[in-house]
């Protein structure tokens, strides 16, 4: 069934009758082509753009739980393309070129909205490392603007720099970034894949791979056996875990990140903006409520909760930069696991199994990834060729020195 | 019209009178009101509206749970959104205003979305908005975004302050009511350090809201006296207006103390709030249980409240929304409100209990078996209308209707690290399961236990059993009788209809919504949550959450279990933001250091800039200097021309000690350092285990087993941590000690020509200062000034003959000045980071804008420094391919074609006439200055193969600022190649 | 969280800078044959279980002591704290 | 002797005083410190030389020895702070060297700290405010290292014990000074 603004006025004279499913819950089938294990954003993209861009049909998505329920589903929304390295840029840019066109691929509004993000810099490096980042994003066809304090303040006048410990020289901006409706883009994409013969099963958790002699032939799910000729992992957070079942260790530890939401206010906040003297970004939700975040906690954990010591850093800097958020309330906080990778950047490749595929590491960036990951990670399933945006998202570059560490923080995975 | 439904009695002082102000309406009230109880005192039931619909709402509750009555709270900088009026303590002079609404409260134009709710049915904006695609931007949304949001802020700063404290206890009691009660007298009379933390500003939970006896007296007498009991107790910390607001990892808990929020303005140097770190090695939540609804057909009016909240808004503040007052129950409990009010001389018109067997009562009528099926009253309950067992209705007047859906029990705390609450059938609710936070145990009513009784007892065994875990022994206390009625319930969670029934109110989800999401198969939890936002407001659903799953549950045809149940997350309650920052604020984010002579560079007019947590002089403007260049280009030219001077303190300093010292520095550093002679100084390059720099430094030998090293100010924190992993980890059997001194000592570096000449005037005479004695990367431990101990390197950051010399670090500003006064024969010049920074980019020294933790020695041009014929950290992994390509980025100086052009940081490089696109990119400039000796800019930067292509012209380029010229590929030591100077 | 501390007892965590699993006490000779190998393999590719976890905590704010923490991944408790030097001697395991 | 005038940590020539409600904090300039380590295989050895020169034993974990005139407390596995008046040991840490010959490594830390002694009665109330350390349970003797407001400090409880030594790094006296001052204020 297809939205409109029509249906919604039709639907809404006779009550409603006419809403279908926006998916259906099939039973798994014995086999397919492809089985996605992950029915969190980046898997259920991945299904929609092989069904789309590659016509596959014969494509299951395998969800342990509840669709969307990782970390699309407890993100801080924020939409950009702003990376410095050439291993990165080009990704994030595809992505946010996927992004401006989503709502009339999908039929549905993930409420994409490019109010623009701005990266503050208070000292003259930081000012220096910022103005090869904007170089690098505008050689790769991206937007960026430089701007100083003053155009700063014209965005957002409550910003701190009368006392401020650490001076607001101006900011990176980049105006196509944004935010996007993080649950609406998980069922956009589910409501796209199950219209084109994707079966998206829920509650059916991966319990091991069939693997013989250097190839994969299933799955073993707790709903029973299901073979596929392509099996491809996108459990971002359980990383680990899953590619266990193949016997394979990979560069990458789970951390948790939290996130928090607001009271819902009167709008304040045009954009997304973030604070350079630590790390803390923050937007404000159509709701109203003020949608922020920070470091992860910095430990390994699968436990999606943190720790009070990060939520009092995160606010600390929040009212380092607007001391009028004092008397907002908290009003809610939540832990999501990451896949922390070694070099700060993702993994989207084959393994040295056949038809075993890998996609994860997104650090806590893999929201705006979406899109672009989907798409990249169905055309390596479907043409076994890493897609041109994304060659530098292997697994071997730690073996051979190719990281793609936008911080330089090196082989630690809790500083990216 | 003055506090018409001002009953007798209550727990409210009437010696009090308060003025306070609700949007224009000036009313009075007692001390121990809450906005709320003054408002409906006043007869004001109308006191907000609703998120999406802008339905006129009125309190539904007496406390923190409360969806509806959510105002302004206070004027001007102070002024707090969504501020909940059931909680807010009346002081005189209180202002508030209601929120989310235009013109007024009474008249809110918004509400016509209440006329088109058919059409912003849940998800409806999923659907829609999608054309033209530019228009979401430019239209739809900033519609959204204006309607939307509750209050506003003041869009001042916070005036107020918060601390932030610690305290540590053997047993945490969270709740005050009965059973938070009698656990702590157990506790405290057994000697036990316990904290009791109640969120209300009058202890006692419940007992403070009922009327029946606790041994002989009222509960609330008893609680009085029990509290007044505790705080004679030195082991006990009694705790009122502080909410814990989660349960953290190892007995860890955060609470919130609101110390200034019953004040029209905190007092002189105290904080508005406390946000507390309690460490308790036990915990007992007794965190009482809410009230629940029933949901039916517009259920929402002002003045259909839960019935308890009428109950304890007659008992504990004397007041009544009204004089005629419906019950509707599925529950005993429901008929204790009847009986109360009817005692208070209120008026009770019915009572409407779902059951057949209903209670019957000689003190009002009850309509057993009955349901409400519509209501009226657009800004206040006027009338309702009750479907009569046998058929047919009754439509009855009243004011107020209490509806009691019987009690959940506040399991929350019992989530906070992903418990999930079980489902009681004979309480017909959630009550607390599966894995509690370690060391958590829970009672009474938050424990599913709802009589008095029960309460009181469940406190005191559970304070037992935590305390013999503790290894203490305890008495029981003796505990007074108590009511201990049994719960009577049969569920009924909804009267079902074709029109709106409200389930979560203040995000306006209605019964019908929760259907429509499980028609489009939302059907988890936490989609139907996410879908339809129950749940999701201010209140985080403590009244809706269990309705909606039970809606749900229905609609699939399924137990209220196997739907499930929602987790629940920090914080408690909606927590201000300023107490988690604490002090931490303004100039106070982080601590500042000051270097030792900033007292002097201060008195010389110095201009300062941060550099990490340091704040370093940046130049030293003279008078007439209008421009930073100038003081800058003449600290530079009088610096090479004779002397200057710069304070280099904040480089990090450690002392390596030991006879191990100098094996251990040589794992440390990728050069060679076993083999430096006592008395001499070495460069020294630091990698990281995966092969890229670390920090770079100088490693000065004073004895056999005794080094200095030097590390750059960014790093010398993690430079630190790292030299005790190698030591601790990787070589525990060496013999090496540590420590920092970046402190301990003042450092200067005294640079140029008369460096000698001004060093000789300081150092005491026996000190030979000749090149042969004291040559290039030599050190010496010396006196200076007639016998102060001293350290002097001869080493060189400018380039410049130049030293640094260090002091114990409260001589420092004595040395500045003495080394000022001792130079003015030389016009010896102090100079700040601008001009080190000139000097070093002249010279082709790298510092942290070339060591950005993505560079390589052999990016640097120091590929030949990482040994092969020793172990150091990141030796093996530097040989990596990917590390060490043919055309690797190489340091190279820069130069612009035209001199008159800059050559800025930031800029990418690109061969001569490429096209400015990614493919072309060649490198970039990592730093740049005007050289004042050269007469021109210069750079530092980064080329492919930089090192071949020395006399390239190339293109560099800055789209960002608008840069496009050709510059020159130059050797990246413009001054002094040969480096006579600084052997000089 | 609380870390017990071999030496001071139970301190808070944020007294504590974290860096990773333990197996970063097993550094590998580099001198080794396949060296290159071994170091990728040291620094880079992890067991991340769900579940047991040996980990590296330093006692920054305390007594730069380097500890060895055995806690559980998804539940956060702590059954065993040793100092890294100790764990060091006896090759890294233990 | 040298003619080089020193200057206070909090920039004045003279100590600075400030008092709230009774409790009372004195910036403390008379201090002379120097780390004591002890060499590999000299543990003994060392400890030795340092219960000597403290008339007892060396400080255990957690604790200090207050002596007069060198007091010590316990820093780190085999590490110690040792301290005594400035006025008649500045040159403390080559005293240490000459009693501890190759049995340990010392370091003149004296310089490295400002030191701040807070005397009466609630100060316990005070240090809730700004440190996560149990000081209820604090006993006279004991030192422990904590943090206040992201600066690491020693926190040392004399005798009696309404008196708490604060030893913080020097370069940020000034923002320790002005939380201490500023708990003070709140709490008292």
């Amino acid at each position: 069934m297809r939205y409109s603004g029509f249906r919604v006025l039709k639907e809404a004279l006779t009550g409603h009758r006419g809403w279908g499913p926006a998916w259906r819950d099939p039973e798994p089938q014995s086999d397919y082509d492809y089985v996605i294990i992950g029915g969190g954003g980046h898997g259920l993209a991945t299904a929609y753009y092989l069904a789309k861009e590659y016509k596959q049909s014969r494509v299951a998505v395998l969800e342990k739980g509840w669709i969307g329920g990782g970390n699309v589903g407890r993100n801080t929304t924020i939409v950009r393309s702003n990376y410095l390295l050439d291993g990165n840029e080009p990704f994030y840019e595809f992505s946010l070129k996927l992004w401006e066109g989503l709502e009339q691929d999908l039929n549905y509004n993930a409420m994409m909205s490019q109010r623009g993000i701005i990266n503050l810099m208070h000292s003259d490096a930081q000012r220096d490392a910022y103005i090869r980042r904007g170089n690098s994003m505008i050689l790769h066809g991206a937007d960026a603007e430089l701007l100083n304090q003053k155009q700063v303040l014209e965005k957002y006048p409550f910003l701190n720099v009368k006392n401020a410990r650490f001076p607001v020289m101006g900011g990176l901006l980049q105006a196509r970034a944004g935010t996007a409706r993080h649950d609406a883009v998980a069922w956009g994409y589910a409501r796209g894949a199950d219209q084109r013969g994707v079966d998206i099963i829920q509650n059916c958790e991966v319990t091991g791979l069939r693997i013989e002699n250097g190839k994969v032939l299933g799955v073993e799910t707790s709903r029973g056996y299901i073979g596929a000729k392509k099996v491809g992992s996108c459990v971002a957070g359980s990383s680990s875990k899953v590619m266990a079942y193949a016997g394979m260790r990979l560069p990458i530890e789970s951390h948790v990140l939290q996130a928090f939401v607001s009271e819902g206010l009167k709008p304040v906040l045009p954009g997304v903006i973030t604070f350079g003297a630590g790390h803390f970004y923050c937007s404000q939700s159509d709701k109203g409520g003020l949608v922020f975040g920070g470091n992860i906690d910095g430990y390994n954990s699968y436990a999606q909760r943190g720790n009070l010591p990060v939520v009092e850093d995160v606010i600390e800097e929040a009212i380092a930069m607007f001391p009028m958020l004092g008397r907002a309330r908290l009003l809610r906080s939540w832990g999501g696991i990451m896949d922390m990778s070694m070099d700060g950047s993702p993994i989207i490749d084959k393994t040295h199994i056949d038809g075993l595929y890998f996609n994860g590491g997104w650090c806590y960036g893999g929201f705006k990834a979406t899109p672009a990951s989907g798409f990249c990670y169905a055309h390596l399933l479907a043409t076994d060729t890493p897609h041109e945006t994304a060659t530098a998202f292997r697994l071997d570059r730690f073996r051979t020195g190719n990281v793609i560490d936008e911080k330089g923080s090196g082989a630690q995975p809790n500083l990216h | 019209m003055s506090q018409v439904n001002r009953l007798d009695g209550g727990l409210i002082d009437r010696s009090e009178t308060y003025s306070f102000r609700f949007d224009s309406t000036y009313h009075k009230g007692h001390k121990g009101d809450t906005l709320a109880s003054a408002l409906l005192a006043n007869g004001v039931r109308l006191m907000g509206r609703s998120f999406k619909y802008h339905r006129p709402r009125g309190p539904m509750t007496a406390g923190s749970e409360e969806p509806n009555a959510i105002v302004e709270l206070r004027e001007g900088a102070r002024k707090e959104p969504n501020t909940r009026a059931t909680t807010a303590e009346l002081y005189d002079g209180l202002r508030a205003a209601s929120q989310n609404r235009w013109p007024s409260l009474a008249f809110d134009a918004m509400e016509i979305n209440d006329l088109l709710s058919n059409f912003f049915a849940a998800g409806f904006y999923y659907k829609t908005f999608m054309w033209p695609a530019a228009f979401w931007e430019k239209v739809y949304e900033p519609i959204i975004r204006r309607a939307a949001g509750l209050g506003s802020l003041s869009s001042q700063d916070d005036p107020d302050d918060y601390d932030k404290g610690f305290l540590h206890c053997d047993l945490l009691i969270i709740g005050g009511g009965p059973a938070g009660l009698a656990a702590a007298l157990t506790a405290g009379e057994s000697g036990a350090r316990v904290i009791l933390c109640d969120e209300d500003f009058l202890i006692g939970g419940r007992l403070n809201f009922e009327t029946y006896d606790v041994g002989g007296q009222s509960g609330a007498a008893w609680a009085a006296e029990t509290v007044a009991r505790l705080q004679t107790m030195p082991n006990v910390r009694v705790m009122p207006r502080t909410t814990v607001i989660g349960a953290f990892d190892h007995g860890i808990y955060g609470a919130v103390e609101r110390v200034s929020d019953h004040l029209p303005v905190p007092q002189e140097g105290k904080p508005r709030q406390i946000l507390w770190r309690i460490t308790s090695t036990r915990a007992i939540l007794c965190a009482g249980a809410t009230e629940r609804p029933i949901v039916f057909e517009n259920n929402d009016r002002p003045g259909i409240m839960q019935a308890s909240a009428i109950r304890a808004y007659a008992n504990r503040w004397a007041v009544t929304p009204a004089q005629q007052v419906a019950i509707f129950t599925n529950n005993d409990d429901g008929h204790r409100t009847a009986s109360d009010l009817v005692s208070k001389g209120v008026e009770v018109v019915s009572v409407i209990d779902t059951r057949q067997d209903a209670l019957i009562s000689t003190d009002y009528d009850v309509i057993a078996g009955g349901v409400i099926d519509q209501t009226w009253g657009r800004l206040g309950l006027k009338q309702i209308e009750v479907k009569m067992p046998k058929g047919g209705i009754r439509r009855i007047k009243c004011g107020a209707l209490g509806v009691s859906g019987g009690w959940n029990p506040n399991v929350h705390l019992t989530c906070h690290q992903r418990g999930r609450p079980v489902w009681d059938e004979a309480l017909s609710a959630f009550v607390p399961g599966g894995a509690l936070p370690p060391g958590m145990t829970v009672a009474g009513a938050a424990n599913g236990v709802f009589s008095t009784h029960g309460a009181l007892n469940s406190g005191a065994e559970t304070a037992k059993a935590a305390l013999s875990d503790l290894g203490m022994t305890s008495k029981a206390p003796t505990l007074p009788d108590a009511e201990d009625t049994p719960v009577r319930i049969t569920p009924f969670w909804h009267v079902k209809s074709a029109k709106r029934a409200w389930v979560d109110q203040q995000n306006d989800v209605t019964a019908k919504d929760i259907k429509l999401a499980h028609q489009e198969n939302f059907r988890s939890v936490e989609h139907l949550k996410r879908y339809t936002t129950l749940g999701m407001a201010t209140d985080q659903g403590k009244t809706s959450n269990v309705a909606g799953l039970a809606i749900m549950a229905e609609v699939a045809g399924k137990a209220i279990p196997e739907v499930g149940t929602t987790m629940f997350r920090p914080p408690y309650a909606p927590t201000a933001m300023g107490v988690f920052a604490g002090r931490a604020w303004g100039k106070d984010v982080r601590p500042t250091r000051l270097t030792p002579s900033h007292k002097w560079a201060e008195e010389q007019g110095a201009v300062f800039t941060e550099s990490g947590l340091w704040l370093r002089a940046q130049w030293y403007p003279k008078a007439g200097e209008t421009h930073w260049r100038e003081s800058c280009d003449r600290e530079v030219l009088q610096t090479r021309k004779s002397v200057g001077v710069c304070d280099v303190t904040s480089l990090g300093k450690i002392d390596v000690q030991g006879a191990d010292a100098a094996t251990f520095l040589n794992l440390v550093y990728c050069n060679g350092m076993a083999k430096i002679p006592v008395g001499k100084v070495r460069y020294g390059l630091m990698l990281r285990e995966d092969g890229f720099v670390m920090d770079d430094g100088t490693a000065a030998r004073l004895a056999e087993d005794h080094f200095v090293v030097t590390t750059t100010t960014a790093n010398a924190v993690g430079v630190y941590r790292h030299m005790e992993f190698v030591r601790q980890c990787l070589c525990p059997d060496m013999d090496v000690q540590l420590i920092s001194t970046t402190e301990a000592w003042a450092q200067f570096a005294v640079a140029g020509p008369n460096s000698r000449a001004l060093l000789r005037k300081i150092v005491d005479p026996g000190v030979d200062l000749s090149n042969d004695a004291f040559p290039f990367m030599a050190c010496a431990e010396v006196t200076i000034c007639g016998g102060l101990r001293a350290r002097l390197f001869r080493i060189s950051f400018s380039g410049e003959l130049a030293y640094e010399i260090a002091v114990p670090t409260r001589y420092g500003d004595a040395l500045i000045r003495r080394l000022m006064t001792a130079g003015e024969e030389f016009d010896v010049v102090p100079y700040g980071l601008e001009a080190l920074n000139v000097m070093r980019i002249e010279k082709g020294h790298v510092t942290a804008n070339e060591l950005n933790g993505t560079t390589t020695a052999l990016n640097l041009g120091m590929g030949r420094m990482v040994s092969k014929t020793k172990d150091s950290i990141g030796s093996v992994l530097s040989e990596r391919p990917g590390m060490n390509e043919e055309d690797a980025l190489k340091l190279v100086g820069l130069k612009p074609v035209d001199l008159s052009n800059n050559v800025p940081a930031g800029a990418h490089l690109l061969t001569k006439g490429a096209k400015v696109t990614a493919t072309n990119d060649q490198g970039y400039v990592t730093s740049a200055c005007y050289s004042p000796n050269l007469g021109h800019h210069i750079a530092l930067g980064f080329l492919k193969s930089g090192d071949s292509r020395i006399g390239e012209v190339i293109r560099l380029v800055s789209p960002l600022t608008g840069v496009d010229h050709e510059v020159e590929v130059v050797s990246a030591h413009f001054l002094d190649p040969e480096g006579e100077r600084l052997r000089a | 969280m609380i870390i017990n501390h071999p030496i001071l007892g139970p301190r808070d965590s944020s007294e504590f800078v974290y860096l990773g699993d333990a197996t970063l006490l097993k550094r590998p000779d580099w001198q080794a044959e396949d060296a290159a190998e071994q170091f990728y393999d040291y620094l880079h590719t992890r067991d991340n279980p769900a579940g047991l976890h040996r980990e590296l905590w330093y006692h920054e704010q305390g007594d730069r002591s380097w500890l060895v923490v055995t806690r559980d991944t998804v539940t956060h408790e702590i059954t065993k704290v040793e100092l890294a030097r100790d764990v060091a001697r006896t090759g890294g395991s233990a | 002797m040298h003619d080089l005038a020193p200057l206070h940590a909090l920039g004045g020539a003279e100590a600075r005083i400030d008092t709230v409600a009774g409790v009372t904090l004195t910036e403390n300039m008379g201090l002379a410190l120097a780390s004591v380590s002890a060499r590999k295989g000299q543990e003994t050895a060392c400890r030795a030389h340092l219960g000597e020169l403290l008339e007892g034993s060396a400080p255990e974990p957690g604790k200090t020895v207050l002596h007069d005139p060198e007091a010590s407390f316990w820093m780190a596995p085999d590490q110690w702070m040792v301290g005594a008046p400035f006025g008649t040991h500045e040159d403390l840490a080559a005293q240490l060297k000459a009693r501890f010959c190759e049995t340990a490594s010392i370091t003149e830390q004296t310089d490295a700290w400002v030191c701040f002694d807070m005397r009466g009665d609630g100060i316990e109330a005070v240090m809730q405010l700004c440190a996560n350390i149990d000081i209820e349970r604090m006993q006279t003797g004991d030192a422990v290292r904590t943090v206040i407001h992201y600066m690491g400090v020693y926190v040392l409880r004399r005798d009696p014990a309404n008196w708490l030594r604060i030893l913080g790094s020097r370069s940020s006296a000034g923002s320790l000074h002005h939380a201490l001052v500023t708990a003070m204020k709140a709490a008292l």
